[in-house]
């Protein structure tokens, strides 16, 4: 029951939330922006469009894309978001949970060398770079809720409750902000990367996906979606107490995890790309963050 | 008798200094004869009785290591033109004194060695010892192969000064043999190669072998 | 009946050789007793696991010695990799060094000698012989990498790692003297209680670490290692990486099996010699240009994972934490054999592209996916898995030492000592990490794009028993990965025999059962979605798709492998100092100019040549005492005489 | 009979001397050398009643010096033929007779009984090898044989001197002057220590100059990089295992009379000096066959050291014994092979010898994991049981020189040789001309064989004869 629920609440609304942070942006900037349902529109689009392959490209081109979609979907299985309980629970999910991610970057960035275009190879550098240093951030922060709540699944180690925020409610503090940053880089917002503009040389995510179109491309657009959708639910579900009630609970993330695709839009307007060379110094503070945070809860 | 057999083996000690401290090749092979000589009559001082084998050892001695060898050393001489210096790499007096205090060291090592009751007035162990020690000084710092081996003889005849206390068994001849092993080979056959192949016995020309 | 299986396939292994060394035409009989041989082992390491300890002794003429073997879970678990490689690198040899090559039965007989002296390395119960076995191994492929000694760098590679590993054969011959020493037996019996505190199993300890170290490739100990599976021919590069490093992990867990207690400091230094090569061993991987190199320096990285693992299981195992120490010494174990599935995939599949491509150089291959689909398809799997990536075995194993590091910080009290695992999950994430952008680079620059060189451009799909050859290794990451459940009570019963004083918690086979679900999930789903896009676009058009703006892309406009790891470079350059040489282009019409980085072994070319470069200069003083003057050597003569006598005269 | 081990080679000698032909002198050589191996089993198997005199017995310890010679010196006269055949130029006269004498003189120490038949004996072995090392007959074979002779001479004047010690020190304390060991042993507690301890320095300084211990191993490099690989092979193997035979019998002696700690210092501080010495002139060097030399100061220090340790030391140091001649034998005889094609033994000429010599530069490259200790070669078994002897005994510090020490070694002499095997060879006609022809091949290969024996499977019978020797020595 919850995992259907659960995967119903991933599956449609992940789109939604990329309008709402264009939305957001739009509404900062003074326009009327984009109607909120953009990504479905371009999505069913896509769908229908026919593909054209690149002719030096292979079956792995196209595992790229598909792989980029299922495996959100399996990590959303392994989160709480609907019910105290995830679907997918066990201990050391949470590994599985990070390890999934790992996968989809290796495949899509295989894909994306697969055209063997120069400007593919650049991303897929910069991509690989940035995610050996963001991966660390990650680890730190889930370090630390063990260490909280004393548990190695995912499931109890995200419903925090009152007591553990009374408890080490700074080093929650800088888990979430750390993790933030992460879920920046990992799906290449700004200011590690900026979604809008195609001028490759800036590029990191985009320019891995240019060869790509028609259902491909899609899926993509729509894999990405999911993956913002995930980390998301990831960082609400660590402020977020919970009830047991299924519904509450889904209504509840759902409306965090837009809260956060507010705040996110928030952060694309108000600043600006960071030149490359800076990105990894951000990426290693958010480590620093994370591990400042282990470092409090073992004290 | 002792007394005798004493002077002798001071004389011994003498021509060490001798053959160390002469300049010229000639002299110091007319002194390992001396040496040869004495070493020759000493049996007569150590032993009583004559019996054949002691004249035997007498003649024997006396002619290997005061006649034969040298004669040969100074065939070779002859044969090949060298100029008589000894050319020694360290200097005379520093030689001398290097002697002096070997045979000092050796009267001093001598002494912690126990002796039966006949020796124990007797030079012979120290004698022995010091003209081994200067036998070597002759082998490490003469230049000419010639005088190496007139070093060389001189250690011998420390060993075989030795060898007389132990007359009884038939120890002493094998130093003999020791001679003949010199006499024959060393000099007569390798010093003759060594000449033919060099046109010199400068043991300079003999130091390519190395690392 | 398993030692007796096992004798058996260590005899027709080291025999296997011999016919190919007397005539050309016996290459076949060779290439069928290795297999035979390496089945027969198998079998009989897979009984001793599953049946428990069996023995065989006969008598050996030599003091001390006796022909003894054991063959108990521990045992069995490191043979079985061992005869699995054997029989998969002797098919696979069979025409990636056919009997018309040079030198073919010197490789043939050298590589059945290797073989069955591991496998006896692994099985022997008496310390002489273990030790004979140990140094026939490292002889034999002493001449395997020397096997093209025309080449300065075959030469140079081979004559290092010899010398690294004779240093190694003589710490191991001081272990085996001490063992003697203190038991008075030739035999791996266990010590006395309290050794581990006393001078000698401190001593014991100390060389273990080098002389293990040292053969595992455990950084700083690496240096032989890059070079000298560079060098060698493929299969044997998978044989000695796979199995032949793990020699020296064996020879770790064998005596620490025999302590009552190590003492935490030693499994301290395991921990952290164990992440440095994870963490730098994959730094270096990812600097290379040669593809070969490349995966030795992975094997570096691996071994460190491996020793983590073993520093894991001795830390908690002091500290009284069972369940800890079982899941670190099982995590090493697993990866003892995921290593040598994967590793042996990759150097097999990685031979079969420069076989066809006639190259080593990644950035001369590229395109070879469409020209030989399946080698392709096993070195992406060997990719996947020694990436840690669900759902294949190497996931399993590094998430049980994950599962360590967590349980370490949720089960240790405040300030608990075993807190130190902790680092672990860091460490571990950027290892992975890293072999991730790594494995990305080398699949992507060799099997995908165009073709950067005449000879990729023409290479075609490699004949079928060199393929057949990666078939079992394929499987057996598979099914690792898949069913690890399935390997639970395997495992348990190895961990049990490494750190036989270890209460078994029941807990442990339970944990693997979600990750086998999960694991059977994630392949289904993902299967699944590759298929149906395929089926969706199959009839796409196929056209250039994007070609930025360049009216003729050429396969030089491609991202070179250098370049991709140029950024992970970067950041590691305080480690790897890489030598770049970039002419500045500075007039007005700059003349052509290349642009080239590589990067030196730190250890070995910044440190241990120029000390020995050193060393050498010092020695040659002593030429002046041996400087042809007579009269001088009679002066030592005499000098030696008097100072004896002075001695004597005290 | 068991005289006819030295009558039959001196019968030998005399017919090499008078027989005209150079072609057929090297076949009688050949014939002696196995008819004296022949005769050597038969002792050897009916063992301490061969002869039984005063002055000359076969005791254990003979008899395994008999044995290790008598087999080195067959492999080496098989090996002649081919080598003569291929120096045809030269008259061999002189020298087949010295070989045949040098065996002699060999068999004549082997079972000496008498301090002075085996001072004469050793002796007479340096004039034969003297002849021997001139084979060559120009400038610097000649320097190598003045260096060698005054050396040799030398030190051989001093053991005759330690000789008379010993002997006035027997006058002292027995009350004649005996020389037979069986005496002196018996009454060795009478002996005043002075003399022993005097006797016994002139005596190791004197044998010891024979076997080549550092510092007193000067002539070897020269004699050995000048001398044919043959008579290398007999010098390593045969006449320094003969000095170090005379030095375990006064070794005995010194035991017996109470002096054995202050004996076992001298030859451990020998033993670790020898392989020092020997490890900083193996480093870095350019000639292959002085480097062998240098080897075999090492393995000399190996042998005293091994005593030097005492206990299961002494067991170790004569198994050393058996395994560094036949190893020697192989390395000499190879190198001296690889010499003779390439016409040069720097490295600066010499490469890529297993490409022109497959057979010669393998068992050169198998003689040289073989000494280094590598199973299966019976070194690696004596090496590891010095180390064990060392450990057991507690000498940890002697352990862990000497690992460090063969570790040094190793590396010095690997890079040598493998500098020599490997590689491609440099292109020039001359030495084109040489051939592995069967004799100049096959003794090796026997003489390989026996190491690997020695490393696999020692014969029983060869174990029991170790044992008895040992236990002769005090050993365990």
């Amino acid at each position: 029951m919850t995992a259907v629920l659960q995967l119903l609440l991933v599956v449609l609304t992940a789109p939604l939330l990329l309008g709402v942070i264009t939305r957001t942006k739009a509404i900062v900037a003074g326009r009327r922006g984009q109607p909120l349902l953009q990504a479905y529109y371009d999505l069913g689009k896509l769908l229908r469009k026919e593909t054209v392959l690149s002719s030096t490209t292979t079956w792995v081109f196209l595992a790229g894309p598909a792989v980029a979609v299922v495996v959100p979907l399996l990590a959303s299985l392994l989160l709480p978001l609907a019910g105290p309980r995830a679907p997918l629970a066990f201990t050391g999910d949470l590994i599985l949970f990070v390890y999934l991610f790992a996968l989809s970057r290796f495949f899509t960035t295989a894909a994306a060398l697969d055209t063997g275009s120069a400007f593919e190879g650049m991303g897929v550098a910069r991509e690989i770079t940035f995610a050996a240093l963001a991966e660390p951030a990650l680890f730190f922060g889930l370090l630390a809720l063990a260490r909280i709540s004393g548990s190695l699944s995912l499931s109890q180690l995200l419903t925090v409750d009152g007591t553990s925020w009374h408890k080490a409610s700074a080093a929650l503090v800088l888990i979430i902000a750390s993790w933030f940053i992460v879920l920046l880089a990992e799906n290449s917002r700004v200011p590690f990367d900026d979604p809008n503009t195609h001028l490759e040389l800036t590029m990191i995510h985009e320019v891995m996906v240019l060869d790509h179109s028609g259902p491909a491309f899609g899926l993509i657009l729509y894999g990405s979606a999911l993956k913002l959708f995930v980390f998301s639910a990831l960082i609400a579900d660590v402020a977020l107490p919970r009830t047991g009630n299924p519904l509450i609970d889904a209504a509840a993330t759902l409306g965090a995890v837009l809260v956060i695709g507010v705040v996110i839009g928030l952060v694309e307007s108000s600043m600006a790309r960071l030149r490359l060379v800076r990105v990894p110094q951000l990426l290693i503070a958010a480590s620093l963050v994370a591990g400042f945070a282990v470092v409090l809860v073992l004290r | 008798m002792p007394p005798i057999a004493d002077s002798i083996l001071i004389l011994l000690l003498l021509t060490n200094f001798f053959i160390l401290g002469t300049a010229n090749l000639r002299s110091a092979i007319r002194g390992v004869a001396l040496q040869g000589l004495l070493l020759g009559v000493l049996p007569f001082f150590v032993e009583s009785q004559a019996t054949v084998r002691l004249v035997l050892l007498v003649i024997a001695t006396a002619a290997i290591k005061g006649v034969v060898i040298p004669g040969l050393l100074m065939k070779a001489l002859r044969d090949v033109h060298i100029r008589h210096e000894v050319e020694p790499y360290l200097g005379f007096v520093p030689t001398l004194f290097l002697c002096a205090a070997g045979t000092a060291l050796a009267l001093l090592f001598a002494d912690h060695l126990p002796l039966a009751a006949a020796d124990r007035t007797g030079l012979f162990v120290p004698a022995s010892l010091a003209t081994l020690f200067s036998g070597f000084l002759g082998l490490t710092t003469r230049r000419k192969a010639i005088s190496q081996v007139t070093g060389y003889l001189v250690l011998e005849n420390g060993i075989y000064v030795f060898g007389l206390l132990l007359y009884q068994s038939m120890i002493v001849e094998v130093g003999v043999l020791l001679d003949l092993l010199v006499g024959i080979f060393v000099m007569g056959i390798v010093l003759n190669h060594i000449q033919r192949e060099f046109s010199s016995l400068d043991t300079e020309r003999l130091s390519h072998l190395r690392e | 009946m398993s030692a007796i299986l096992v004798i058996v396939g260590v005899a027709l292994c080291m025999a296997s050789g011999l016919p190919s060394l007397v005539t050309r035409r016996a290459s076949v009989v060779t290439t069928v007793l290795i297999v035979a041989g390496g089945v027969t082992g198998l079998i009989g390491a897979v009984l001793g696991l599953t049946w428990g300890t069996a023995g065989l002794s006969l008598p050996w003429h030599i003091p001390g010695g006796a022909l003894a073997i054991r063959v108990d879970a521990l045992s069995a678990f490191f043979l079985a990799p061992v005869f699995l490689l054997a029989g998969a690198g002797g098919l696979y040899a069979d025409r990636y060094w056919p009997a018309a090559r040079m030198r073919a039965g010197y490789v043939r007989a050298f590589f059945g000698l290797m073989a069955g002296a591991l496998a006896l390395v692994m099985c022997a119960a008496n310390t002489i012989l273990f030790l004979a076995a140990w140094e026939v191994v490292a002889v034999s492929s002493f001449f395997l990498i020397a096997t093209e000694h025309e080449q300065a760098e075959s030469r140079s590679a081979a004559w290092i790692y010899i010398t690294a590993s004779h240093v190694a054969t003589l710490a191991l011959f001081a272990i085996v003297v001490l063992l003697h020493g203190v038991t008075h037996t030739w035999a791996f019996v266990p010590l006395a209680a309290g050794t581990g505190a006393i001078p000698v199993g401190q001593a014991l300890l100390c060389l273990a670490f080098i002389a293990f170290g040292i053969k595992a490739g455990l950084m700083p100990f690496h240096i032989w290692l890059p070079g000298a599976h560079a060098a060698a021919p493929s299969h044997v590069s998978a044989v000695m990486s796979g199995v032949g490093i793990k020699m020296g992990v064996y020879g770790l867990v064998r005596l620490l099996s025999l302590f009552d207690a190590v003492p935490s400091a030693f499994g301290t230094t395991l921990l952290l010699a164990g992440i440095a090569s994870s963490i730098l061993g994959v730094a270096f991987a990812i600097a290379q240009h040669d593809l070969k190199r490349l995966l030795a320096y992975h094997s570096i990285e691996n071994i460190g994972i491996i020793v983590t693992g073993l520093g894991i299981g001795v830390v908690a195992q002091t500290h009284g934490q069972p369940l800890l120490a079982v899941l670190g010494y099982a995590g090493a174990l697993l990866h003892v054999w995921n290593h040598g599935l994967f590793k042996a995939l990759l150097f097999l599949s990685a031979g079969a592209a420069i076989h066809s491509a006639h190259t080593r150089e990644i950035d001369r291959m590229g395109g070879l996916a469409r020209r030989m689909p399946w080698t392709a398809a096993a070195f992406l799997i060997g990719a996947v898995a020694i990436t840690g990536l669900p759902p294949l075995n190497g996931f399993v194993s590094e998430w049980l030492l994950y599962v360590a590091g967590f349980t370490s910080i949720t089960g240790s009290p405040h300030g608990g000592p075993a807190l130190i695992l902790v680092l672990v999950v860091p460490a571990l994430a950027l290892t992975g990490a890293l072999a991730l952008a790594c494995f990305v680079k080398a699949f992507g620059t060799v099997f995908l794009g165009a073709p950067r060189s005449e000879a990729a451009s023409d290479a075609s799909e490699v004949p079928a028993t060199m393929r057949a050859a990666t078939v079992p290794l394929i499987l057996g990451c598979a099914a690792i990965g898949l069913l690890p459940a399935l390997f639970g009570p395997l495992l348990s019963r190895a961990v049990h025999a490494a750190a036989p004083r270890l209460p078994m918690p029941a807990t442990f086979t339970a944990l693997l059962q979600p990750i086998q679900d999960s694991a059977l999930v994630i392949a289904g789903i993902a299967i699944a979605a590759v298929l149906t896009l395929l089926a969706v676009t199959r009839r796409a058009a196929t056209a250039l798709t994007w070609d930025c703006g360049y009216a003729e892309p050429t396969s030089r406009m491609q991202y070179t492998a250098s370049s991709t790891a140029r950024g992970v470079v970067g950041l590691f350059g305080w480690a790897m100092r890489p030598v770049i040489h970039a002419p500045r282009p500075f007039t007005l019409f700059p003349s052509a100019a290349a642009f080239e980085s590589h990067v030196p072994d730190t250890v070995l070319d910044r440190a241990l040549l120029p000390a020995l470069r050193g060393a050498r200069w010092v020695l040659g003083f002593a030429r002046y005492f041996q400087h042809g003057r007579m009269q001088l050597y009679l002066l030592y003569l005499g000098v030696t005489l008097v100072a004896l006598l002075a001695w004597s005269a005290r | 009979m068991a005289v006819s081990l030295i009558i039959v080679p001196l019968i030998g000698a005399l017919a090499a001397f008078l027989l005209p032909s150079d072609r057929q002198r090297p076949w009688i050589v050949a014939i002696v050398a196995v008819l004296h191996l022949a005769l050597a089993a038969a002792v050897i198997a009916n063992g301490e009643a061969g002869l039984a005199s005063e002055w000359l017995r076969f005791d254990a310890l003979g008899r395994l010096v008999l044995l290790i010679v008598s087999t080195l010196f067959c492999i080496c006269a098989l090996y002649c033929i081919g080598y003569l055949r291929l120096r045809a130029e030269r008259p061999n006269r002189i020298f087949c007779t010295a070989l045949l004498f040098f065996l002699a003189m060999t068999s004549l120490v082997a079972f000496a009984q008498h301090l002075t038949i085996l001072w004469v004996a050793m002796e007479a072995t340096t004039l034969a090898t003297a002849v021997l090392l001139y084979f060559n007959q120009n400038q610097r074979s000649l320097e190598a044989t003045w260096k060698y002779l005054m050396i040799g001479s030398v030190g051989i004047a001093l053991a005759l001197l330690g000789t008379l010690f010993l002997a006035y020190g027997a006058r002292l304390g027995i009350g004649e002057p005996t020389l037979l060991f069986r005496d002196l042993v018996k009454g060795a507690a009478h002996l005043p220590a002075p003399w022993v301890r005097t006797a016994f320095v002139f005596l190791l300084v004197g044998y010891g100059t024979k076997m080549g211990l550092a510092p007193l191993h000067t002539w070897k490099p020269d004699a050995y990089g000048e001398a044919p690989g043959v008579v290398g092979a007999l010098l390593a193997g045969g006449m320094t295992t003969c000095a170090f035979l005379a030095l375990l019998r006064v070794y005995r002696i010194a035991d017996a009379a109470g002096q054995g700690v202050f004996a076992r210092q001298l030859l451990v501080v020998f033993g670790l000096l020898s392989m020092a010495t020997a490890a900083a002139f193996m480093v870095g060097q350019r000639d292959f066959k002085r480097l062998l030399a240098y080897s075999s100061v090492e393995h000399m220090g190996i042998l005293v050291l091994g005593i030097g340790i005492g206990g299961a030391g002494i067991f170790a140091a004569l198994l050393h014994t058996v395994n560094n001649a036949l190893t020697k034998g192989v390395l000499f005889l190879a190198a001296g092979n690889i010499h003779r094609a390439f016409k040069s033994k720097r490295l600066e000429d010499v490469t890529g010898a297993l490409r022109r010599l497959p057979i010669s530069a393998g068992l050169f490259l198998a003689g040289f994991f073989a000494i280094t200790g590598s199973p299966p070669f019976g070194p690696f078994v004596s090496e590891l049981s010095v180390l064990t002897a060392a450990m057991d005994r507690h000498r940890y510090v002697v352990a862990a020189l000497y690992l460090i020490l063969l570790a040094v070694i190793f590396i010095g002499m690997g890079s040598t040789v493998l500098a020599v095997v490997q590689g491609v060879p440099p292109e020039d006609a001359e030495g084109r001309s040489f051939r592995e022809s069967a004799f100049k091949t096959v003794p090796i290969i026997v003489s390989l064989a026996l190491v690997v024996m020695m490393g696999v499977w020692i014969p029983g019978w060869i174990l029991t004869l170790l044992h008895a020797a040992a236990r002769l020595l005090g050993g365990s």
